[in-house]
Order: structure tokens, then C-alpha cells, then sequence
């Protein structure tokens, strides 16, 4: 029996026997290789689930919206080990209750799906453990590497040229699993921090704070880079960060559920190379 | 350097300056008459003064503004002298920065708001937690004051390690002899309350206004009827009970007072040794107490207590002399610590005071101290230096010259450090009058051949080995916090160091202070210290406390940081970054009580208004009084 | 002959300890170049990585933040987190290719005048070397024309 | 007998457009992102895709327009106000959808008063329009009452040759026929077969939706909470509609000078009808989802008889959770009657 019949069943199961409310997975989209979010909320629904190497999409957002969990009851969700780290974060942060978390692990390698045993985020401990070493992919690596060796005013260049892309729809922000905040940061206008108006300086402004805001808690699920209508490589730079996070602080985002916000916390002999 | 008539024009083009003027000396009386009189004919709604530094004067014209009738906190100081006109050379450029700060500071002041000081009240009631000499002192300080004291001791007795002790350096006085008297002061004094056997379990509030829930264990011993006779101690068949307070060198009963001098003298049962408790069977000492004190049916109490502040006098332990294997103890009998041998020359304890091998009681010819055993050790955990070690070695020498008197002593020490009263005299007497020999180097090994304790170590100054074959070696083991001092400052909501000594607000400046308001340091608890550091902090802790007493209601600056309700997010970021534990989480409900969301709250008694949440706060949520987000904002927009 | 080039420097520091170390600056009429505004604040933990985006939006070719050395902040951590925060900042501002140079942090001491003089000047002649941030600045005049991207 | 414009002919056209005094925009694929911009060689144009990512409503209703600069003084604010620049500008190789777009707006922008921004800038471009011979899944111009080969909103209409060496030139209007005029010598006369249009199933019955959105009945529909479960409330849909056009007013400055500026906004944001009280009569996305379905389909059409749709099938294409307009238009269709 393949993951995804696995999966159907047990989802079944939890629903007609009331242990779940709910379950969030993937079902066709719009298009033969499209998935979209699906909302099961009964065993017969259940048969739309989908599961194949084209489920990517970071779920674990849909569990925050207000009022979902808070009757108590458990939901389902499909989670990859990024989801699951998110997972994680939001527990520490406490925008869910990781016991009315029921997850279907699931993981793609070479285009194949593979069940992660597990129902609990801290099951997945030891899978998450040894994430810590896993980096970019080759291209997206070659891309960074590339940035890196730039000189600043090249870098700038390449980041005003794709900045100036931007038109703040903030589907970035929207479709970010640690983008929950009740008010973002750049509707403040009493002072307005961020500019709103989509011109490059503005769009700086936004993808900086958007960045710094993510920094130790981006598990790199890449929601934001897929999300982008005008196709900002956003991964690159919330990528720069949880490198900083991990070399400075040894911060791993998503690592457990009581981990501490990396710009919370601090350790006397954190490393200080540039204060003069 | 500054061109003032520019700069008053210039200001005075300034959107929303209704007046501009300059004076020689604002600070002056007739000063500051002219900006109260500005004030009070032109309803000005916020003061700039173009002048000092804010650090010199602020305090000043905020009194100048309220006697106007103006908010002090309406006010602003450009500081165009010490950081302007005093600095620069260029009167053009002088002017211009001084100009532009200016300005600055009217769009800054333009979004100040009228703050009011904080007044929290203050229960003038004090707790201290921790019995021994720190504790005690601080307690009879604060109490002869005239205010309140609930004393908190865990141990069935006040005292601590100072009583376990023999002599005291470097008086050489009895340790009990100057020790006991306080204790007694301290269990009769009118306004302190003891409670011992007692734990602290969780301390709720803020300065002035903790709620401190304690545990108090059950005694099984009516401490009301008990008279302390000692019978049922006498009687008790459990009998091999090795003593804690003589570090397992003596016994005790399952009934037992921890040594002979405790305060209160009432016995307690040690319910995991006592036979009653075991089978139901003996209850001897309830039969032999003649005004039937023995209740076993007592239960732990549990009390909550409203105090103002808390000084908390915990202590140290010593190091576990377990990581020392290649010094044997634990193997061999006669490797004792520094605290054994205490013990041993007690007058009090469980040779008489007679210096006798615990293996065969016999008095040792040839004793060992190794200093630093366990003290400057990265490998061990405690780099630090427990700071008392080198003298009470050099004591353990005199006291045993002074009992033995062929005896050889032999200290191995790394250095000497004696800085203190009297201190260095100490060591001279030790080695020049009681012939105490210093060997400069470390201990490698310490092994038993032909019934001696064979010391290997090397002596550094000669640049060779030494092997001492010694009777008896004592380890000045560090001194390290006690076991659950980290847990414990989690539960008070203080903080600790890398070993779990407790941090103190300032290490220069307020050493007895902890960064939680109302929360203060005794003693041993936050670094090792000898008796006489101790003291002298117990005392500064008092004048705190005390200080704090001084009136009804505590007023503070109301530079404090505030939650927007609606748009928090119930991260806890905040709550994890503030450095006074001042943010809590409070809970919105609906008219019906039903939980709406959690937001973080800002505890404003406690709340220091250094500003740290708000930068933390991803959705801009906490706003600092005094610093807002619109007041920096315009400042640097009006630059 | 052209005017010399006078950076515009915004520094956010600490009124205990750097704020301070200005103070003894002037009272000991130790001399530094007159182009840094500086911003009070009561705490480098106070100080947020917003106010520096602002300063260059504000035409500032250069930034310097400035508080207590580790171990004396006033208010304990202060210094500790904002620590943490810049690392994560200036890194994040050099990948964006706003050079590390113009954003300095130091910490000044309220002892330290002749060091809070030696830096401002240090930092200004630094900055003044690099010249304007046209860069950034050019991002504030195309925010006035009307064309489309 | 018509005029044909060859492929490689296209180069001498833009020389002589641009030497007239157009700045000429045509699809591109720059920095990444598929958008219309200034080009200066056909090499340049992107003309092989399906449409590009953004459409050309961002060079008439511009994402962030500046419109008063103002400076204050001690006393009195000085303003000035700030309009395009007279630029002839023209726009080759549109859509059908993209023109007709413009033309849908046209109506908004001139309603109760003429909005300076946009039709000063439609009466300095001229829409040269490429009519579509390939289609994907989200293409809907036929659903919304358009072609893959409608003429609204364009001057010039270009049809693919059937023989793929250009286009057939048809002018739709005195603007579109004097900028063919000034390139004469460059078409050629003749006839060849055009290649025929894309074919664009229709997917749903827009005037069922339509009667069915102006039931007071259907506002309270559960229909809204189903088919908007799953969006996130970003503002890529409206943000890359050919005819969405909301726009928030902001002052943009520091203490001395600033400008004010118009921006987009869109109906997806939960900050759109924030009150400053707090409240939000718009305060879940379902609520959301039904205004921007409301406003194209029912209000937009009940005051000017035209859909706020011209099918180009963006805000699915490019969906972070693929959601849209269609699908939601297909579930209303597919009603019981």
C-alpha cells in the first residue's frame, strides 16, 4: 500500500472516530500537476487527499488562524520536515498547542514520497536533529555563492533590480507559517516604519524587515520564493540568515518545541567581531 | 563654537515653535523664570532647551516645567555643549549641528505625552531566605530597624555552615561562641519571625509587593509543647544515622537536632529512617515525651506571606569531592575535606576537638593540605577562586599545630592570596610560628602504600617532584553553589551565572541588588565569600531593604514600557527577553469570561524601561514611555 | 574647486554609557569632527535596526551605534541583545549590499571620551573616504519620478 | 487586399516609431519576471509567451504614483502637484485581455471625474494588440464575454500568420491608423492567411453568476467560506488583475518635505476596511473573497454594464495556493437553478 492510501486511511480513521476535526492536506489542483490545500473534515472527503512529489507546500500556516484550535480539538495536517519545524516554532512561540497537532509526515526524495513515522511534532526529534547539517540545493547554492562573492555595490545593484520588482501584495508574508502577527510590522503608521508605497526604496525597507523578522525562524520550506508573483529569489536571503543564526548562535530554527527566539536570548561570549 | 542668535532664528522658522529665545544661563533662578514665564503666556504644550547635557540638568527643568504647569516629561535638552560647542572647532558647522539637533528635539518633544511617576505601595515586611550567618545578620539589621522579618531556613536549624565551623580566622575566635548569640537575638527578636524546616515554593508580585508561598515540612514534633530536654533523642533505637552536620564523621538518631546549639532546639523525625514511619511499630519518643509533643500525624503547611522584599541569603555548598579520584577521596579514609576537618577541631564535634584519622583514630604525624582542590580548575567546572580556601588551610595548620604539636603540615598551594584585614599576618603566624611548610606546586597523586598516604605532587620554586608520605590529607575543596541554586533563582525569577551563582543587578554599583526590583543578595549565594564579606554584605542588603522602607509608597520614574492589547500576538518573545522578568501574560476575556487571546503585560512596578522588548516585538506592539516608537521616529526624521 | 565632501553620520547610542562618554568628551574639550547627530536612547537594547533603515532613508551616509561594553550594561542585558541583533542585522544589510562599512558599532564607555572622540573621528574620515552612499540616496530621488518601473 | 508586417521587419518599425518620439513597450523577460518595458530592439521582446507575468494596467495605474510634493513651513504647508510627463508611449504587442482591461477602467477612471493620472497616460499611448493563437489551462476571455481576438481597448490589431513570418495589421482607430500610416513603407500589401485563434473553452455562464451574485440572498451564501478557505489574504490576484484599481492615499516624508502619493491596495488585505476604531466589517477572508467577486461581477457591472474581468486567468496562474476567480465562478455557475 503506497503513502498516500496509508495516509487516506488513517485520515479516515482519526476523523469518523473524532480524534481529529480536521485535516489538511494536499488535493488536485488546477492543473494535472498542481496541488492545492484541502480542508477534510470527514472520512469520505478524505479520498481527495493527495500525496506525491509535488505536494510541497508548507501547511502548518493554516493552523494558526485564530479560533481553529482553540475548541480544544485536534487537527490534522500533512507536514514535511519543514512544516514539522515550524511546527515547532510555533509551539515555542505559543501560537499552537502541539498536542492538537496530528501530523502525516511525509518527505520527497529523488521525486518519490516516503512516510516519516511519527504523530507528534517530538517524534520527529532525531529527523529534525539531523537536518542541521542539510544546506541549500545546488543551483540555489551556486546562486548564494555567487551574491557572496560580489562586492557590495554589485550586490546592492542585483537586490535594487530585484526589489524594484516588488509590489508589496505581501504574499510573502501571507503564505509565511511564521508570519502570524495580528498586525505586521509594516501596517504600523503611527510612526510608519516600513513605507508602504512599492517603490524600490520602500521595497527595501519591507524585504529587509521581512528578513530580519524571520531570522532564526525561517525553516527554509521556500513559501515565500514559490508565493512571489514577480519571482524574488526570497530564499537567498532568509537562507543568509539562518546561516548567521546557525554559525553565530548555533540556532537551528524549528529545533525543538521549548527552543528559545534567537533574538531573545544571548550568551555572554557571543561572538562580537565588528564592534569597535 | 555655536552661533546662538542663528540657531534661536533658525528654531523659530521651526514648524510649530511658537517662541525661540536664548539666555545666558537657563539653569540660573532668573534662568528658569524666563522659561516658566514662557511657559506659562504662551501655553506651550513642550519645552526644548538648547543648552547642557540632559545628564546635567534634566532634573532641573522638568521642575522648572512642573512649576509652570507643565508635564516635566515635556521636555526635551538639546545638548549643544558638551557634545556640540565644547567639541568642535568650526563655528559654521558648530552652528548647523547644533541647529539640526535642536530641531530634532522639537519633533521629538512634539510626540511627548504627559507622564505621571509610577507609585506602587509598599509592604514594609521583609523575607529573608537562608538562615545561616548572611541570613541572620541581615534579619537582625532590618528587624532592629523596626521592620518585620519572616526568616526562611530549610534545615530543622538557623546557622548554616558557620556553625559546622571551629575556629574563625584570623581571630581564631569559636566560631559558635560569636555565632549562637546572634542566632538566639535572631529567634527572640520581636519582629522576626523563623521558620525553619521551611522552602520558599514560588514567589509571586513585584517590589513592595511579593506574595511568597512557603512550605512548611512537617516536624512531626509539636514545636509549640516541645521543651528541647532530649529525651526522646536519648531514647531513639535508630542510632547509626550518619550525621550531616558532622559530614558523616558522627551519628545521629532518626529523632535528632542537627547539632547540640540549634535554634529552635526542637527535634525533628527524619521520616525516612524512623522506624514508626518504616513499620507502624517503636514510637519510643512518643512514649518517652512526657508533654506528648510527637505527632505523626502532622502535615506539611503550606502559608503564603506578603512581603516588600526578600533578601535571599541561600548559601554555597562545597564541591563534590567526588571529581578528585586521583586524590583518593572517598577511597581512603583519612582524605577529608577542609569542612571534616573543621568538624575534627571542633570542640563541639565528634572527637572533642581532638585531631584524629577517621580511619583508625589515631592523630595523624604528618597531615597534607592541597589547596585549590577543585578552585581555579577549568577541567573541574570552577574556574573561579573560591577566595576562602587559603586562609582556612593556613588556620587548619595553626589549629594543628596547636593540637599536635611534633605534627608536620605540609600545604601544597598554587598562591597565597590573603588580602584581607589581618589576613596576610595570618599566613606569616601560620608558617613562621606554627611551621607550616609551603610547598608551591600542584598534587598529582595521593596513594596508600605501607599504611601512609604517599602525596606526589612537584614543588614549582625547586623545579622538582615531592612525595610526602602523610597521615591525613585535607582538600580545601571550592566552594560551589548549592545543588538547586539554579532551579531555585527560576523559581524566585532572578538570574545566575554560568555556575548558578545569583547575579547582582551592577557588579560595581549595586552588588547586593539582583536586576529583579526588590529582590536583594546576602552571603555566599552570589560568590564565595569569608564571614566577614558576608557580614558586610548582609548589612548593605539591610540598608537596601531598609531604604526601601523608608516610605509608604514607592515612586519611580514612569519610563516604562506598555502592550497593545489588540495587536499583540502572544509571542512571549518579550517575556523571554526582559531582563527583570516584568512581563507577564495576561488574559482578555469576554463579558462572560470566555478567553478572547493571551497578550504579554508589562509589569510597571517592576519594568526598568530599558526598552529591550520593544525592539524585540516583531508586530510593534510595546511601546516604551518616554522613547516611543513616534518620538525616535520623528527625531530622526526631524534631523 | 569643489567643496570636501561632509559625510552625514547618525549615531544611536546609550544615554549610560556611550551618551556619557560624549558628555566626558566635551567637559575634557576633546576635539572630533562636528558630523555625527546623535540620538538618545536608554539602552542599546532600545535601539531597533528600523531606527538605522530610517537614518539612511533620511540621506545618512553612514550610521554608528554605540552603548555600554558587555558586562556594564546598565539595565544588565541590554547591550547583550542588541549584540545579537546587530550581528544578524549587519549581516543582513551587507547581503542586501549596503556596505559594513558605513554601519558602525562600538562601545563607549562613560569613561571613555577620548575614545568616543577618536571614534567619531575615525568613523567620519571613514565614511567621508567612501563618499556619499549615492547609492541609497538615488533609491530617494527615483521615489519622485513618475514613470513606471 | 491587407498590410503585413514581417518579423524581420519589426526592427525598422521600432526605429521609425522611436524616431517619431515613442518610447516603446513591448513583453520582456528582465531580471527575472516577465513585464512590459522599454525596448529598444525586437531581440529585446518577448513575444513567445503566453503573457507576461504583469500586466500593463502598471504603466497607466502605476503601483505607487507620486501626486503632490509638499514642503512645510513655520506656518503654511506649500504644495505642488505632480503629473506624468507628456511622453507619446507605445505598447506593442499587448494581449487581447491586457487592452481590454484598460478598457474596462477607462470607465472607473472617468466616472464621476477624469482621473488625471490615468487618461492622461491612455491619450499619450497607443495599444498595439497581438491577437492569441495559444492559450493555457487559465486562460477565460471567452468566459467573460471576450476573445482570444478581441479589439477592445486596442488601436492596431496584429493577427499571426498562419506561416509564422508575422502579422496581418488591422487599425481599429485614427490613433492606431495614423501610427500605421507613419510605418507604410515598412508593411507590405498582399493577402495570407491568418493562423487561427487560440481556442479558450468557456468555464462558466457569467450572466448566471451575475443574477445570481445580485440575489440579496446569495451575500450570506456558506458558498464564500468554502470556496475561500484556503486563501491566504495576499494581494498577488489584484495585484496582477488587468483591472482591479483600488488605491490608498499616503503622505510620504520626513518633518520638512514629502509627497503624497497614491498606491495600489487591495480588497484581499485585512487592513483595507480597518476602521481606525478597530473595527473591520470586512473581518474574515471570506468577507474579502465575496467583495472582490461582488465588485467585479455584480457592483462593477450594475454601473457600467461590463464585467471587472477580462478572462486573462492571473490571479490563478499565479495563486500561491491556487485558488481564483474561476473556480469560484464555475461553483456559482454549477448551482441548481
Amino acid at each position: 500500500m503506497g503513502i498516500q492510501e496509508q495516509y487516506r486511511i488513517e485520515a479516515a480513521e482519526l476523523l469518523s472516530s473524532g480524534a481529529v476535526k480536521l485535516v489538511i492536506g494536499y488535493g488536485q489542483g488546477s492543473t494535472p500537476d498542481r496541488r492545492r490545500p484541502v480542508f477534510i473534515r470527514s472520512a469520505e472527503e478524505s479520498k481527495q487527499l493527495l500525496l506525491d512529489s509535488y505536494c510541497v507546500a508548507n501547511l502548518s500556516g493554516y493552523l494558526v488562524p485564530e479560533g481553529l484550535l482553540s475548541d480544544g480539538k485536534s487537527v490534522g495536517v500533512f507536514l514535511k520536515p519543514d512544516g514539522i519545524r515550524s511546527v515547532n516554532i510555533l509551539t515555542a512561540e505559543a501560537q499552537v498547542n502541539p498536542d492538537q497537532v496530528v501530523i502525516f509526515g511525509f518527505d520527497i526524495e529523488n521525486g518519490n514520497t516516503k512516510p516519516l513515522s511519527g504523530r507528534k511534532a517530538i517524534d520527529f526529534a532525531p529527523l529534525i536533529e539531523s537536518m542541521k547539517s542539510t544546506g541549500l540545493s545546488p543551483e540555489l547554492q551556486h546562486e548564494a555563492d555567487r551574491l557572496e562573492q560580489m562586492s557590495a555595490s554589485e550586490r546592492f545593484e542585483y537586490w535594487k533590480a530585484q526589489f524594484a520588482k516588488c509590489i508589496k501584495c505581501y504574499a510573502c508574508r501571507q503564505v509565511c507559517p511564521m508570519c502570524y502577527c495580528r498586525r505586521c510590522i509594516v501596517d504600523v503608521n503611527q510612526p510608519q516604519w516600513v513605507n508602504t508605497s512599492s517603490h524600490t526604496l520602500g521595497n527595501f525597507e519591507w524585504n529587509i524587515v521581512r528578513a530580519f523578522h524571520l531570522a532564526g525562524r525561517c525553516v527554509a520550506c521556500g513559501g515565500c520564493d514559490r508565493a512571489c508573483p514577480v519571482n524574488i529569489p526570497l530564499r537567498l536571503i532568509n537562507h543568509r540568515m539562518s546561516k548567521e543564526a546557525l554559525d553565530a548562535f548555533d540556532h537551528f530554527a524549528g529545533e525543538s518545541a521549548d527552543q528559545k527566539p534567537v533574538l531573545a536570548t544571548f550568551r555572554q561570549d557571543d561572538p562580537e567581531t565588528f564592534i569597535l | 563654537m555655536v552661533d546662538t542668535g542663528k540657531l534661536v532664528s533658525a528654531i523659530a522658522e521651526h514648524p510649530g515653535v511658537t517662541i525661540s529665545s536664548e539666555y545666558k544661563y537657563f539653569c540660573s533662578d532668573p534662568g528658569q523664570e524666563t522659561v516658566k514665564k514662557a511657559i506659562r503666556e504662551n501655553n506651550l504644550t513642550g519645552v526644548v532647551v538648547a543648552a547642557c547635557s540632559p545628564r546635567m540638568h534634566e532634573q532641573t527643568f522638568r521642575k522648572a516645567c512642573a512649576e509652570a504647569g507643565l508635564n516635566p516629561y515635556m521636555l526635551e535638552l538639546a545638548n549643544i555643549r558638551e557634545q556640540c560647542s565644547w567639541v568642535h572647532t568650526d563655528k559654521l558647522q558648530a552652528t548647523e549641528k547644533a541647529i539640526e539637533i535642536t530641531r530634532s528635539l522639537v519633533e521629538k518633544v512634539k510626540r511627548n505625552n504627559d507622564l505621571q511617576p509610577i507609585s506602587v505601595p509598599v509592604t514594609r515586611r521583609a523575607m529573608v531566605i537562608g538562615g545561616g550567618i548572611a541570613g541572620v545578620q541581615a534579619a537582625l539589621d532590618i528587624a532592629s530597624a523596626g521592620r518585620e522579618v519572616v526568616l526562611i531556613e530549610r534545615e530543622p536549624s538557623i546557622g548554616g555552615h558557620m556553625a559546622q565551623l571551629s575556629e574563625t580566622f584570623p581571630t581564631l575566635d569559636c566560631s559558635q561562641c560569636i555565632l549562637t548569640p546572634r542566632m538566639v537575638e535572631a529567634v527572640q527578636h520581636p519582629n522576626i519571625t523563623v521558620m525553619t524546616y521551611t522552602e520558599v515554593e514560588e514567589v509571586d508580585g513585584y517590589i513592595g509587593n511579593f506574595t511568597v508561598r512557603v512550605r512548611q515540612k512537617a516536624r512531626y514534633v509539636d514545636m509549640n509543647k516541645c521543651t528541647g530536654c532530649g529525651d526522646c533523642i536519648q531514647k531513639c533505637p535508630v542510632k547509626k544515622i550518619p550525621s550531616e552536620f558532622e559530614c558523616g564523621l558522627g551519628n545521629r538518631t532518626a529523632i535528632y537536632t542537627p547539632f547540640a546549639q540549634a535554634v529552635p532546639n526542637v527535634p525533628v523525625i527524619d521520616r525516612d529512617r524512623c522506624t514508626y514511619f518504616k513499620n507502624g511499630k517503636c514510637a519510643i519518643c512518643k512514649k518517652t515525651c512526657q508533654i506528648d509533643s510527637i505527632d505523626f500525624d502532622q502535615q506539611d503547611k503550606i502559608e503564603t506571606i506578603e512581603v516588600g522584599a526578600i533578601v535571599v541569603a541561600t548559601g554555597f555548598q562545597v564541591q563534590n569531592t567526588a571529581l578528585y579520584g586521583e586524590y583518593g577521596y572517598g577511597r581512603y579514609k583519612d582524605v577529608i575535606t577542609g569542612l571534616h576537618f573543621e568538624r575534627l577541631a571542633s570542640a563541639s564535634g565528634p572527637t572533642a576537638g581532638k585531631i584524629l584519622r577517621p580511619s583508625d583514630g589515631k592523630a595523624p604525624e604528618t597531615v597534607v593540605f592541597i589547596q585549590c582542590a577543585g578552585s581555579r580548575d577549568a577541567a573541574k567546572g570552577v574556574k573561579y577562586c573560591s577566595k576562602i580556601c587559603c586562609m582556612y588551610t593556613a588556620k587548619h595548620a595553626m589549629l594543628y599545630a596547636h593540637k599536635v604539636h611534633h605534627g608536620n603540615s605540609q600545604i601544597f598551594y598554587m598562591d597565597i592570596r590573603a588580602a584581607g584585614k589581618g589576613y596576610d599576618e595570618f599566613t606569616r603566624r601560620a608558617i613562621e610560628e606554627d611551621h607550616a611548610g609551603y610547598i608551591r606546586g600542584r598534587v598529582s597523586k595521593v596513594y596508600e602504600e605501607n599504611g601512609k598516604l604517599i602525596v606526589r605532587g612537584v614543588d614549582t620554586l625547586l623545579g622538582r617532584p615531592v612525595e610526602v608520605a602523610a597521615d591525613m590529607v585535607v582538600l580545601a575543596t571550592a566552594m560551589v553553589p548549592q545543588p538547586d541554586a539554579k532551579e531555585f533563582a527560576k523559581r524566585i525569577g532572578i538570574g545566575y551565572d554560568e555556575y548558578g551563582f545569583y547575579n547582582e543587578a551592577h557588579l560595581k554599583l549595586r552588588p547586593v541588588e539582583t536586576a529583579t526590583a526588590g529582590i536583594y543578595l546576602a552571603g555566599a549565594c552570589q560568590s564565595p565569600k569569608d564571614i566577614p564579606d558576608s557580614v558586610a554584605q548582609a548589612s548593605a542588603t539591610a540598608a537596601k531593604v531598609l531604604g526601601l522602607f523608608s516610605k509608604e509608597r514607592l515612586e519611580r520614574e514612569p519610563v516604562v514600557a506598555s502592550v497593545s492589547d489588540a495587536t499583540c500576538a502572544g509571542c512571549w518573545g518579550c517575556v523571554v527577553a526582559c531582563p527583570y522578568n516584568a512581563i507577564d501574560r495576561r488574559d482578555i476575556t469576554d463579558r462572560s469570561g470566555k478567553l478572547i487571546k493571551r497578550v504579554a503585560s508589562v509589569n510597571p512596578g517592576l519594568c526598568q524601561g530599558c526598552g529591550t522588548c520593544v525592539t524585540f516585538c516583531r508586530s510593534n506592539s510595546i511601546d516604551l514611555a518616554g522613547f516611543t516608537e513616534k518620538q525616535i521616529f520623528a527625531e530622526v526624521m526631524g534631523l | 574647486m569643489s567643496e570636501p565632501f561632509e559625510p552625514k553620520i547618525v549615531a544611536f547610542v546609550c544615554t549610560y554609557c556611550t551618551y556619557a562618554g560624549a558628555d566626558l568628551a566635551g567637559t575634557s574639550r576633546i576635539k572630533y569632527a562636528p558630523n555625527v547627530r546623535i540620538v538618545r536612547l536608554p539602552c542599546t537594547g532600545r535601539i531597533s535596526p528600523m531606527f538605522i533603515l530610517k537614518a539612511l532613508q533620511k540621506g545618512a551616509d553612514g550610521v554608528l551605534v554605540s552603548g555600554c561594553h558587555p558586562g556594564d550594561c546598565h539595565f544588565a542585558q541590554g547591550n547583550y541583545h542588541a549584540r545579537r541583533r546587530w550581528t544578524v542585522f549587519r549581516s543582513l544589510l551587507s547581503f542586501t549590499g549596503i556596505p559594513e562599512e558605513r554601519i558602525k558599532f562600538s562601545w563607549v564607555s562613560a569613561a571613555e571620551g577620548a575614545k568616543f572622540a577618536e571614534l567619531i573621528n575615525d568613523v567620519t574620515e571613514q565614511i567621508r573616504d567612501l563618499g556619499p552612499f549615492e547609492q541609497y540616496q538615488e533609491l530617494q530621488k527615483v521615489i519622485e519620478t513618475q514613470s513606471s518601473y | 487586399m491587407t498590410r503585413i508586417l514581417l518579423h524581420d521587419r519589426l526592427d525598422d518599425c521600432l526605429a521609425a516609431w522611436r524616431s517619431s518620439g515613442f518610447r516603446v513597450l513591448a513583453p520582456t523577460r528582465r531580471d527575472d519576471l516577465t513585464r512590459f518595458d522599454e525596448v529598444r530592439s525586437a531581440a529585446e521582446m518577448a513575444l513567445d509567451i503566453i503573457m507576461p507575468e504583469r500586466t500593463i494596467k502598471d504603466h497607466f495605474f502605476l503601483q505607487t504614483e507620486p501626486m503632490i510634493r509638499y514642503r512645510i513651513k513655520k506656518q503654511e504647508i506649500d504644495t505642488e502637484e505632480m503629473l506624468p510627463p507628456e511622453q507619446k508611449r507605445l505598447f506593442f504587442g499587448v494581449r487581447p485581455c491586457d487592452a481590454s482591461g484598460l478598457a474596462i477602467d477607462d470607465q472607473l477612471f472617468g466616472w464621476d471625474y477624469k482621473d488625471a493620472y490615468w487618461f492622461q497616460r491612455r491619450e499619450n499611448s497607443v495599444i498595439v494588440t497581438i491577437a492569441c493563437t495559444k492559450a493555457d489551462d487559465f486562460c477565460m476571455c471567452t468566459s467573460v464575454q471576450l476573445s482570444p481576438d478581441s479589439t477592445k481597448g486596442s488601436d492596431v490589431m496584429l493577427h499571426p500568420l498562419k506561416d509564422g513570418r508575422g502579422w496581418q495589421v488591422v487599425t481599429l482607430t485614427d490613433r492606431g491608423k495614423s501610427l500605421v500610416d507613419g510605418i507604410a513603407s515598412i508593411l507590405q500589401e498582399g493577402t495570407a492567411e491568418t493562423a487561427p485563434t487560440a481556442s479558450v473553452p468557456v468555464k462558466f455562464d457569467v450572466d448566471k453568476v451575475a443574477s445570481w451574485l445580485a440575489d440579496p440572498a446569495s451575500f450570506e451564501s456558506h458558498l464564500w467560506k468554502e470556496v475561500s478557505q484556503r486563501c491566504i489574504g495576499c494581494g498577488s490576484c489584484t495585484f496582477l488583475c488587468p483591472t482591479c484599481h483600488c488605491f490608498d492615499i499616503q503622505d510620504e516624508g520626513d518633518t520638512y518635505s514629502g509627497i503624497r502619493r497614491k498606491n495600489w491596495d487591495s480588497c484581499s488585505f485585512a487592513m483595507f476596511t480597518m476602521h481606525t476604531s478597530g473595527h473591520n466589517p470586512r473581518n474574515t477572508q471570506s468577507t474579502r473573497w465575496r467583495q472582490r467577486i461582488m465588485h467585479k461581477f455584480n457592483y462593477y457591472r450594475g454601473k457600467f454594464d461590463v464585467n471587472s474581468c477580462s478572462g486573462c486567468g492571473r490571479c490563478t496562474r499565479q495563486c500561491p495556493v491556487d485558488m481564483g476567480i474561476t473556480e469560484t465562478l464555475q461553483v456559482i455557475s454549477n448551482l441548481p437553478r
